[in-house]
């Protein structure tokens, strides 16, 4: 006998079940001079984006441990989006090439490590392009949506 | 692979010219073919010195013990452990002119059981690439092989990769050897030491043992040269290699063929860039 | 008290651990990366009872956990709440099935320091719910040191039930407490072929023979407790640590350390207080706030980890805290050898 | 053990800012009828936890004498201590363990002249022997305080000194460490003070010193040099501890625990100690 569910499981641990009114948390770290800038634009110019995204606002996207996208995952994030600026539009010059190279590698690594590549999402954006912020925040959220919560190795659960 | 003598030999004449403080070799335990790191302080004991294919443990970590700091330092390196001291050198831990460095043309080191260690059958740079003097034959390339078991595990299914994980971080028992064993892990207050940890203060929880597991070998991505140290030095026999060799392998494929330490004056991967990057994982 | 033998065979013995894995929560070493821990096991195929003593992490973990749950607290503005922790998942009665006659001794050395003055009443519970059923090695590892050291390994009485695999092919199941034979009547085994004290003994003497002639590592604890009481300024400290890497891994699997930390986890209001392992071999394990260390170099660090097991814990307890089961020279990345630095310091 | 390492909970009465880095935490149990169990000696220590930092160790600065609450003196030095000193407040709650260790020898001193010597925040642990005799002060002879700190502004429980300055029965003597404008005192290191100011009388008298361990070196060196016998100097130790139970493995001093067998030494106890403290 099957079930048919439309409940939806976390992708990467099909036992945990969402429950019915299950929003994600995704967690945003945006560079100061660019993609912060452009949320608030976002904002002034009256653009929708769903409200799921608590966003931090850190100097420049290369300030960006490594170990703030692991926490966030540990802590209370369904995922995490990094914006920053375009490359060649870095405040600093060059900090963006330098994370986009810590990206990809913490990306490919927790990926392999079993956590669903889209949980990690990265943009960039100017602080002309409102428009795009909310389209960014409403792509990744439909993501996560599709995802399902995450519950992994979180520090809440005080197991062992 | 035999190069005792020869390395016998030079620390003789080292120590005969006053040319240094310590000798960091290799000896026998005294029991069987296992041999212990051992710091040589004077000419009398260099008799004790030995090299073949027993000698594993990568010696560029006692660049960072009390017993060499400040010292004038002769020290044997295989390809691995002279890449760590190369991105040593290049991170101004330790001056090149204090140094006298006996590079070998490393034909591979056996375990315990007497098989090649795996990192060996897929090493890319088996000879020292920073020497004052070279034991061995120079230009041997290999191939870069990219590891059978990295491949298996990328080929697996997301939620079996996350069962198998799991299991490792259960099993980690957040002791921090693979930390200490690091040559490359020199910071003085760690991320991930008991005392000084950023997010967990030490409890021994799977959570706990990702954090720690996965901000460390990040840490080392683009810089670790794949010695095993760490995986030495696991008491729960973590396959800890799996997470340096997989970065290794992405930033081998995306970044122009990096590969640390193989340079002179070649920094680690995440302290550099290219404009030739990839870009389209980024929206 | 009387003491059973029960004599069987290899296929009686496996037959003995099935009844006792079906019958009790059993702990038995379960291989996992190439190394054995002990895990709770549902049946006789996950574990191995016989596993190799070097590739055997301590059954430590079973009666001092690596992390143990001191308390839960939640703190707010409004103020502290401080709550138990949920039951001791380590407190009900079992079975360790496995264990090698070193480890079992080492919980006779911890008795000593956790029923002395503050009474760990955790420990205490753990360890009277315990049946532990200990097997005799047949031959010594290469790093083994047990018969040199203050403890009579043949009539040791760490165990409550004693496996010997005799050198006849015959598995001898002696009981060595009253829990033992109380366990061994619990309808655990159902062999009646018990023999007596005098006609076992001998095969067991036999086997204790064979087993002790196989070690290669002899040496005079009394001369070592002795010697080394009085050298604690010798220079050769600094020598013999001289190529350790301080990893700690020594202390973390050895089964008599017993030091530990206290942390606290915290997430928002709520968080957990943790009891952990910890090494004196860490630069940190003495740091004081205001920067004072009192051991700040490694050798002191090392002198302080090798006089507590063969000094001060002889002057305070009575006990040598090391029971040479080699653990931390087998996994030591440098193979370090815990029993030459002994023996090379107190020359 | 676990349920001997669960604190119980304090509320902060009071807090008094002693000097730039240095608080006193006034403290009493949340729960009724605990303060009046809460009985402890001179020279004992608690464990006080901040949920959420951690676990530190500090002496008791007052009397069992003065009821209805105990202090702590706080030096922010640490990780703990630091969020302890931005984190709390009047009216906060923090969680207590102890008293732990033992207390200064109180039969031995009884009809000596005392003679306390301190340093810094190393006063803390004296206040509380000092209050003590000072509620019984029938029971000793004469009785002198030299207190050294680094400047006139380090100085702790100044309201404190000046009552025991106004106090004929007691012989305060004050030092800071360089010249200060408005410094109408002594200046000098304690040792110096010790052997030029003070000159106490050799002969039944018991040396109870706590300061810094530089200080403490060198105060029993001087006070050797004046000819004060071994197990007439008692000094209280300072030691990374964790569980205060004898059972970490912290505090131990060659087979000496200093939580249980501390933290009161004479210098006949410590001479025997191997030298790592």
């Amino acid at each position: 006998m099957e079930t048919v569910t439309n409940q939806l499981v976390s992708i990467e641990k099909p036992e945990i079940v969402a429950p019915p009114d299950w929003q994600p948390v995704i967690i945003g770290i945006l560079c100061n001079w660019c993609s912060y800038a452009g949320s608030d634009l976002t904002g002034t110019s009256r653009l929708q984006y769903p409200p799921n995204i608590r966003i931090i606002r850190v100097p420049c996207s290369s300030r960006v441990d490594t170990w703030f996208l692991i926490k966030s995952l540990q802590t209370t994030a369904d995922g995490v989006l990094v914006s920053g600026c375009h490359p060649g539009d870095c405040h600093y010059i060059s900090g963006n090439y330098f994370a986009r190279r810590r990206f990809l590698v913490t990306k490919k690594l927790l990926n392999f490590v079993g956590f669903h590549e889209n949980r990690i999402q990265f943009s960039w954006v100017s602080a002309a392009e409102g428009p795009k912020f909310a389209k960014v925040v409403s792509k990744v959220t439909e993501d996560i949506k599709k995802l399902g919560p995450l519950h992994l190795y979180k520090k809440e659960n005080f197991e062992k | 692979m035999d190069y005792t003598k020869q390395i016998q030999e030079i620390a003789t004449r080292l120590f005969a010219e006053d040319k240094i403080d310590v000798f960091v070799g290799y000896r026998l335990t005294g029991f069987d073919d296992n041999q212990v790191p051992a710091l040589i302080r004077e000419s009398k004991d260099v008799p004790l010195l030995v090299f073949n294919q027993k000698s594993v443990f990568n010696l560029s970590n006692y660049l960072k013990n009390d017993h060499t700091r400040n010292k004038r330092v002769g020290l044997v390196v295989k390809g691995c452990d002279s890449r760590s001291l190369n991105l040593l050198l290049t991170e101004s831990q330790v001056k090149r002119e204090k140094l006298y460095v006996v590079g070998i043309a490393c034909e591979g080191v056996v375990d315990d059981a007497g098989q090649k260690m795996q990192n060996c059958l897929e090493c890319m740079v088996p000879a020292a690439v920073v020497y004052d003097e070279l034991l061995g034959e120079a230009n041997m390339e290999r191939r870069f092989i990219i590891n059978a078991d990295i491949q298996d595990m990328a080929a697996k299914e997301l939620v079996q990769r996350r069962e198998y994980f799991e299991e490792v971080f259960e099993n980690c028992i957040r002791c921090n050897a693979c930390r200490h064993s690091c040559p490359l892990c020199y910071c003085a207050k760690c991320c991930i030491d008991q005392e000084t940890a950023t997010l967990y203060n030490g409890a021994n929880t799977t959570s706990s043992a990702f954090h720690a597991l996965m901000t460390w070998s990040l840490h080392l991505a683009g810089r670790c040269v794949d010695c095993r140290n760490c995986e030495k030095a696991c008491p729960s026999h973590l396959p800890l290699h799996l997470f340096h060799k997989w970065n290794e392998r992405v930033i081998y494929e995306n970044f122009q063929e990096h590969l640390a330490g193989v340079h002179e004056g070649d920094r680690g991967a995440f302290y550099k860039y290219s404009m030739q990057d990839p870009d389209d994982f980024i929206m | 008290m009387s003491v059973e033998t029960i004599v069987t065979d290899k296929a009686g013995l496996q037959k003995f651990y099935e009844a006792i894995i079906a019958k009790n929560e059993t702990y038995a070493p379960v291989e996992k990366f190439g190394k054995y821990d002990f895990k709770l096991v549902k049946n006789l195929s996950e574990c191995d009872p016989e596993s190799p003593i070097a590739k055997t992490m301590s059954a430590k973990p079973l009666f001092f956990p690596r992390s143990a749950k001191i308390m839960k607290y939640v703190a707010t503005s409004a103020g502290t709440d401080v709550s138990e922790t949920d039951e001791d998942p380590l407190a009900g009665k079992r079975v360790i099935v496995g264990m090698k006659h070193c480890d079992a001794r080492a919980l006779q050395v911890l008795d000593k320091v956790y029923n002395w003055d503050f009474i760990d009443t955790d420990y205490q519970k753990r360890r009277l719910n315990t049946v532990v059923i200990s097997t005799r090695c047949d031959k010594a590892e290469t790093h083994c040191f047990c018969t040199s050291l203050d403890y009579d390994v043949e009539n040791l009485d760490a165990m409550d039930v004693l496996i010997v695999n005799g050198n006849d092919g015959k598995v001898y199941i002696k009981s060595k407490s009253e829990k033992g034979i109380e366990f061994l009547n619990s309808g655990v085994t159902s062999h009646t072929s018990r023999v007596t004290e005098e006609a076992a003994g001998e095969e067991l003497k036999k086997q204790y023979t064979a087993f002790s002639a196989s070690f290669r590592l002899k040496m005079d604890y009394k001369s070592i407790n002795e010697k080394l009481s009085k050298i604690f300024d010798t220079p050769e400290f600094e020598n013999v640590s001289s190529n350790c890497v301080s990893c700690n891994t020594c202390a973390f699997v050895c089964p008599t350390c017993h030091c530990f930390k206290i942390s606290d986890e915290k997430v928002k209001d709520t968080g957990v207080r943790y009891k952990s392992y910890d090494s004196c071999n860490n630069g940190y394990f003495t740091l004081m706030a205001g920067g004072h260390n009192p051991r700040p170099a490694k050798y002191r660090r090392w002198r302080q980890r090798a006089m507590h097991k063969f000094v001060y814990y002889k002057e305070r307890f009575g006990e040598n805290l090391c029971v040479g089961c080699g653990k931390c020279t087998t996994s030591c990345p440098v193979n370090i050898s815990i029993f030459e630095v002994i023996n090379q310091v107190s020359k | 053990m676990e349920q001997l390492l669960v604190p119980m909970i304090c509320k902060i009465d009071k807090v008094i800012q002693e000097t730039p880095d240095v608080r006193t935490y006034r403290l009493k149990f949340k729960e009724e009828g605990l303060m009046e169990k809460f009985n402890w000696m001179p020279g004992q220590f608690v464990e006080f936890s901040l949920l959420g930092s951690g676990e530190c160790t500090f002496c008791i600065a007052s009397s069992v004498t003065r009821k209805g609450y105990f202090d702590c003196s706080i030096k922010r030095a640490g990780v703990v201590t630091a969020d302890i000193h931005t984190l709390l407040d009047e009216g906060d709650e923090v969680g207590i363990r102890g008293p732990y260790g033992n207390w200064f020898p109180l039969d031995d001193i009884k009809g000596k002249n005392l003679l306390f010597v301190g340093g810094g925040i190393g006063l803390a642990p004296l206040r509380s022997l000092i209050q003590y005799c000072i509620d019984n002060r029938n029971d000793y002879k004469d009785f002198t305080i030299l207190y050294g700190a680094r400047t006139s502004a380090d100085m702790c429980y100044k309201e404190e000194i000046k009552e025991w300055q106004e106090n004929k029965s007691l012989k305060v003597i004050l030092t800071i460490d360089r010249p200060e404008e408005s410094w109408t005192s002594n200046v000098g290191v304690v040792p110096k003070i010790l052997e030029e100011v003070v000159k106490p009388e050799i002969a039944n008298t018991k040396v109870i010193t706590c300061g810094p361990p530089i200080m403490i070196k060198y105060t029993i060196q001087s006070l050797l040099k004046l000819g004060f016998a071994d197990k007439d100097i008692i000094t209280t130790l300072e030691m990374k501890m964790q569980c205060g139970l004898g059972k970490c493995g912290r505090c131990n001093i060659g087979s000496t625990y200093v939580c249980k067998d501390g933290p009161v030494f004479t210098n006949e106890q410590l001479k025997k100690l191997p030298d790592e403290f």
